[in-house]
């Protein structure tokens, strides 16, 4: 094999630049048995980085419950599938595209949504609902305006030209975020659960097929670079930028479906991260056989490709099938059908190596298996950073009450972070495909599963903060938030995926946050019995040093079982009686309150008690179940102040006021503002009351009536009594005002 | 003095629009077309002043906000008076 | 002959690569108003046995010049262009309005939003301007419809000339207008001229618009506004005298024929 | 042989781009830009052919797909070779 061994040119320098460690170099020296030429050495490079190998992770990510009863497929694939019974399957995944976007905040967040829509889709579902978590820094600074309008622009831009419609997501601003923005996409597809596609490849002999569009110099080490931190250097280090090209994806989603209903393919895996190496090798490991490809055959956009280039390009909308021998053709058909590049580029081998062959020599030569196998996993050190009991003390008598409680009502619903996202989600198409029972505004979106009387509810939470002062705790909140909406929509909370941000985890103290942000999941995952079926980890979103906080998204997919009994999020009659599913406590640590109105990140989130969470939600799900409660709405960022202010103003048109007495007990502003979990503030027919009191009795969970909805005035206790225009006016305004104007 | 800022996508540069457009122009029959790539054009009235100031500001311009540095490249030219 | 029942109506939805909103027309044809729909491949040339076609709504070979640009030269709209000078019913939303008029079936064009972003706006009020057309007879003159809008490119834009003869024979269908029927810049989402959502042709067989009625059927999504259209249209076909066959023009359906 | 087709938006016909560009600029303190109007732009390789018939073939493409005559106008450069 003397033709593998010009391995000159592999210096500890290149080495380096691949991002290697001295010792993984050690290891592939020792799978291959002798030196690895330059095109060998790039496959290592993206397979062992960060991104591909979650070699940082991984231990960690073992302490997830991942199965369940409805679990098709956990972990594992390019997404997790739910049944949801009546002979369907859900099909969902997160994942973060947050360095491109900050590159290219409009070709990096379209070609994240790309990304996922794959991932969906090679498993055989038709993507029917997408959601995105965006965090960015402070909007004073033009340079994050830009990077907003960019990143939800391309989104839009990307999803709405695909046909899936984007019906919810999370949007927050943060001074951590400056120096990196995270995007994270969800999206959500359906299949029969019976025809679930797997990315294996099977079969000796078999064709290996390329399709989709042609293979460019993009993103070359896309995947390396979304495993380090961004320095200086970054800025010229950038490759190609990824363009995405939603029309090409749209008609790939259909060929691919086309294909899947024949019995012509046997396995398929999308060009994701890392491109033509990643899908072949990762098709071949679970399949425990070689493959062998031609890389003159691989499609190309410009001349003069080496096939290194070829094997770590990322340009995107690609798939790699193995299809059954004999079939080419009929698959062939239908990709040109739909104009796309169609070519077998390859066969499935009984010898357990990815043999990659170019203008008739071999170019490399890998045993499938100990790269996979023997990819190293790292017990980073941890440590409890030094400054956390300092950060988590708080002492609530040096900071005063404000005088005018109905002011600070009105700058928090009115600032960026709290008021109305309809500026971002109107610029998606929320209603596409026919299924949007209820869209972008609430607390979970409402997707309906035609030919069924289900509905699926959806909703993605983090309050990055709360992760901050208290990982474990903060992230566990997240998972009970997500529930808890779910549960607003009158929806039973199933499962999970996540999409893990972090700083650099060489950081002891970042790695501790990991770990505990993991556990914090772990045991709300394991208290709702809502498996982890998909996740994703987004390490190094670190710049100069300083890291984002702890940010581990959350989305939940929760299932209706009958459509038709579903509450609004917003009061919706005059009359209607208000009551508080849970208690209000009080509670000011990591409050939006304190850090928005006072410039305070301190203290703990207030504690979670799993009894109470999952007796509030049950209520909540059956007094919407029964038709009782007409709106339910639960407290999370701004506390029970600002979330009875989005019941009367959150609405598409009417608005309508409330009157509400709450029990005094602790200061004014922590009963108003402090945030609390495990609150629902529902409102139905008073000739419903003892029905609603039976319920929430009998699922074990507080339930005061509060109130009333009616009038035009928003009126707590002796302490807020506004106009409810005037409440509108700060939350509709809000976002586009800061976007505007800045800060 | 009239100007004009052309900007195209970088060499290399996936161009989607490109393509499309030149598939149409094939499939209408214009084989002529070699090759196709998609760009913005801009047409600028400029308040008067000497063309080697106009040229730095248009390339000012273009690089904050008419083009992409990141993905696209531009050309300047400046009308004769 | 002419359909006798709703299930022997035939409506053909076309399906350009690129097509999002087919499905959509396709579902609540079939499955909501209870008429026969048949996909149309844009490759295909011929629109046999069908009382009336859709051109739905997306973003037709990606959209990637202007919209509608590319769909216009498929062979499908040659077979569109046909039935619709034969007669036939041409109903085009959104995208399909777009590739309408670059086609020359409508005049004017659609431009970039004033906004110049995608707009979604699940309940868009559109004021009815006339109801003595085959696409407005189940609604009344002055009637607010709230149906769906989302789009990029809905600014519809036509010389004043065409402005005139589009007001002087009564082509504008729907307005933009706000919830109690006011027209005004206000109200108006994309900046369109005359705050236009909809016009039909001097002949009345072929209307477009930038909202969805088919996003409009069901309650519980989008409400049922859009019915008013769809129903409107499968009156019509139920009356028509005859299945439009292209070469043989049968006698035009009048916009104001007595209903 | 190397073409360019520009596509602009005819006099008179609304230029919503054009104006946005034109007001950030202003607001980014480029006060000498008096008007300004996007379009597009097209580079086009075509097969050699005398000059008279690539110009009759540009005119015909601009016509067809190119720009849409209803709102837009196009010019259109041969290089020199
Ligand atoms: N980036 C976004 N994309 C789509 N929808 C969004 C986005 N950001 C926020 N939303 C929507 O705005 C509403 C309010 O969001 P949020 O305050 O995060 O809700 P909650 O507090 O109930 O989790 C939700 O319906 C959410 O789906
Ligand atoms: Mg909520």
């Amino acid at each position: 094999m003397t033709h593998l061994a010009s391995s000159s040119e592999i210096t500890p320098e290149v080495v380096a630049r691949h991002g290697l460690s001295p010792a993984e170099y050690e290891r592939i020296l020792q799978i291959l048995g002798r030196a690895p030429n330059l095109v060998e050495l790039g496959i290592f490079s993206v397979m062992w980085s960060e991104h591909c190998s979650y070699k940082s992770s991984r231990v960690h990510l073992r302490k997830f419950p991942t199965k369940g009863p409805r679990v098709l497929q956990g972990p594992g694939e390019n997404a997790g599938v739910l049944d949801i019974g009546d002979g369907f399957a859900v099909v969902f995944k997160m994942e973060s595209h947050n360095h491109p976007s900050f590159i290219e905040p409009y070709q990096g967040a379209a070609t994240g949504v790309g990304g996922i829509l794959r991932d969906v889709f090679t498993m055989g579902a038709r993507p029917i609902a997408s959601l995105d978590s965006l965090r960015f820094g402070r909007l004073d600074d033009p340079r994050q305006r830009h990077l907003v309008d960019g990143v939800v622009r391309g989104i839009g831009g990307y999803g709405n030209s695909f046909g899936c419609p984007t019906v919810g997501g999370e949007t927050a601003f943060h001074p951590c975020y400056d120096g990196n923005i995270l995007v994270n996409a969800f999206n959500l597809g359906l299949l029969r659960a019976d025809r679930i596609f797997r990315a294996v490849a099977a079969g000796v002999g078999n064709p290996v097929i390329y399709v989709g569009s042609r293979t460019g110099r993009d993103g070359i080490h896309g995947a390396t670079m979304a495993s380090e931190e961004f320095s200086e250097t970054s800025e010229e280090k950038r490759p190609t930028v990824q363009v995405g090209d939603p029309f090409t994806e749209k008609l790939l989603l259909e060929a691919c479906l086309e294909v899947m209903k024949g019995d012509l393919i046997v396995g398929i895996q999308d060009m994701g991260a890392a491109g033509l190496t990643s899908s072949s090798l990762e098709m071949a490991s679970r399949g425990g056989v070689g493959i062998e490809i031609d890389l003159s055959r691989v499609p190309l956009r410009e001349e003069g490709m080496t096939p290194y280039e070829i094997m770590l390009s990322e340009s995107q909308e690609r798939m790699l099938i193995v299809a059954r021998a004999g079939r080419e053709r009929d698959v062939e058909a239908i990709f040109r059908k739909w104009d796309l590049q169609v070519e077998v580029v390859g066969r499935v081998t009984d010898d357990g190596l990815l043999r990659l062959l170019h203008a008739g020599k071999v170019v490399g030569e890998i045993p499938v298996k100990p790269l996979a196998e023997e990819a190293p996993v790292y017990e980073r050190p941890m440590t409890r950073p030094a400054w956390q009991d300092e950060i988590q003390a708080l002492d609530p008598d040096g900071i005063p009450v404000p005088e005018d409680l109905g002011r600070t009502l009105v700058d928090l619903i009115g600032s960026p972070g709290l008021a109305s996202k309809a500026w971002v989600y109107r610029q998606y198409d929320s209603v596409v495909r026919s299924n949007t029972l209820e869209g972008p505004g609430g607390d979970a979106a409402v997707i309906r599963i035609k030919d069924t009387r289900k509905a699926i509810a959806l909703s993605v939470d983090c309050n990055h903060r709360y992760c901050y002062l208290d990982p474990r705790l903060g992230a566990a909140l997240a998972v009970a938030e997500a529930a808890r909406n779910v549960s607003c929509a009158g929806a039973l909370p199933l499962a999970i995926t996540d999409c893990l941000n972090f700083g650099n985890p060489e950081r002891p103290e970042i790695m501790w946050q990991f770990a505990e942000c993991v556990e914090g999941i772990a045991e709300a995952c394991r208290a709702l019995d809502t498996p982890v079926v998909s996740g994703n980890v987004s390490f190094y979103n670190e710049t100069k040093g300083r890291g984002i906080f702890p940010t581990p998204i959350v989305a939940m997919v929760g299932l209706i079982e009958d459509a038709t009994a579903f509450a609004a999020p917003f009061f919706r009659s005059e009359g209607d009686l208000v009551a508080l599913l849970g208690e209000a406590p009080g509670e000011l640590g990591a409050s939006e309150y304190l850090a928005a109105l006072h410039g305070i990140e301190r203290g703990r989130p207030a504690p979670l008690d799993w009894a109470r969470e999952k007796a509030v939600q049950a209520a909540c799900r059956a007094g919407i179940a029964a038709r009782l409660f007409r709106s339910a709405h639960d407290c999370a960022d701004g506390g029970f102040a600002v979330a009875l202010a989005e019941c009367c103003v959150g609405g598409p048109e009417a608005i309508i006021g409330a009157e509400v007495e709450l029990p005094r007990g602790s200061r004014a502003d922590a009963l108003l503002f402090g945030e609390a979990p495990s609150r629902i503030i529902v409102s139905f027919d008073p000739s419903d009351r003892e029905r609603a009191e039976r319920i929430a009795r009998e699922a074990g969970a507080p339930f005061e009536v509060i109130g009333r909805v009616g009038g035009d005035r928003l009126r707590i206790g002796d302490w807020i009594d506004l106009p409810i225009g005037e409440i509108r006016g700060a939350w509709r305004e809000g976002l586009s005002r800061a976007l505007r104007e800045g800060g | 003095m009239k100007a004009r800022v052309i900007v195209m996508p970088r060499e290399g540069v996936l161009d989607p629009q490109g393509k499309a457009i030149q598939n149409a122009l094939h499939s209408l029959g214009y084989d002529a077309v070699r090759d196709l790539r998609a760009g913005k054009c801009f047409e600028i009235d400029l308040a008067d002043m000497p063309r080697a100031k106009a040229e730095a500001l248009l390339h000012e311009m273009s690089e904050k906000l008419l083009a992409n540095p990141v993905i696209e490249s531009w050309k300047i030219t400046l009308e004769e008076e | 002959m002419s359909p006798r029942s709703r299930e022997d109506v035939q409506v053909g939805v076309v399906v350009f690569p690129g097509s999002c909103d087919d499905h959509d027309a396709y579902h609540a044809l079939a499955h909501v108003l209870g008429v026969r729909a048949r996909f149309v491949w844009h490759k295909e040339e011929s629109l046999e046995g069908l009382d009336a076609v859709m051109l739905p709504g997306g973003f037709s070979y990606g959209d990637y010049l202007r919209c509608g640009a590319m769909a216009k030269f498929s062979p499908v709209m040659k077979a569109v262009r046909r039935f619709a000078e034969a007669g036939g019913y041409v109903l085009g939303t959104c995208n399909g309005f777009q590739i309408l008029c670059e086609s020359g079936l409508l005049p004017g064009a659609l431009i970039r939003n004033r906004s110049l972003r995608f707009l979604c706006e699940p309940r868009q009020a559109l004021r009815v301007e006339r109801s003595d057309t085959p696409w407005t007879s189940r609604t009344e003159k002055g009637r607010v419809l709230r149906i769906p809008i989302k789009h990029g490119e809905g600014c519809y834009y036509a010389d004043p000339a065409t402005l005139e003869a589009l007001q002087a024979k009564g082509q504008i269908l729907l307005r933009y207008s706000t919830p109690d029927g006011r027209v005004s810049e206000d109200a108006n989402p994309n900046g369109s001229l005359l705050h236009i959502a909809g016009i039909m042709n001097p002949r009345g067989n072929v209307f477009g618009l930038m909202p969805h009625p088919e996003h409009a059927v069901e309650p519980g999504l989008g409400g049922e506004d859009g019915r008013r259209i769809l129903d409107a249209l499968i009156d019509t076909l139920l009356a028509a005298p005859a299945r439009p066959t292209p070469g043989r023009a049968p006698q035009a359906a009048s916009p104001s024929a007595p209903r």
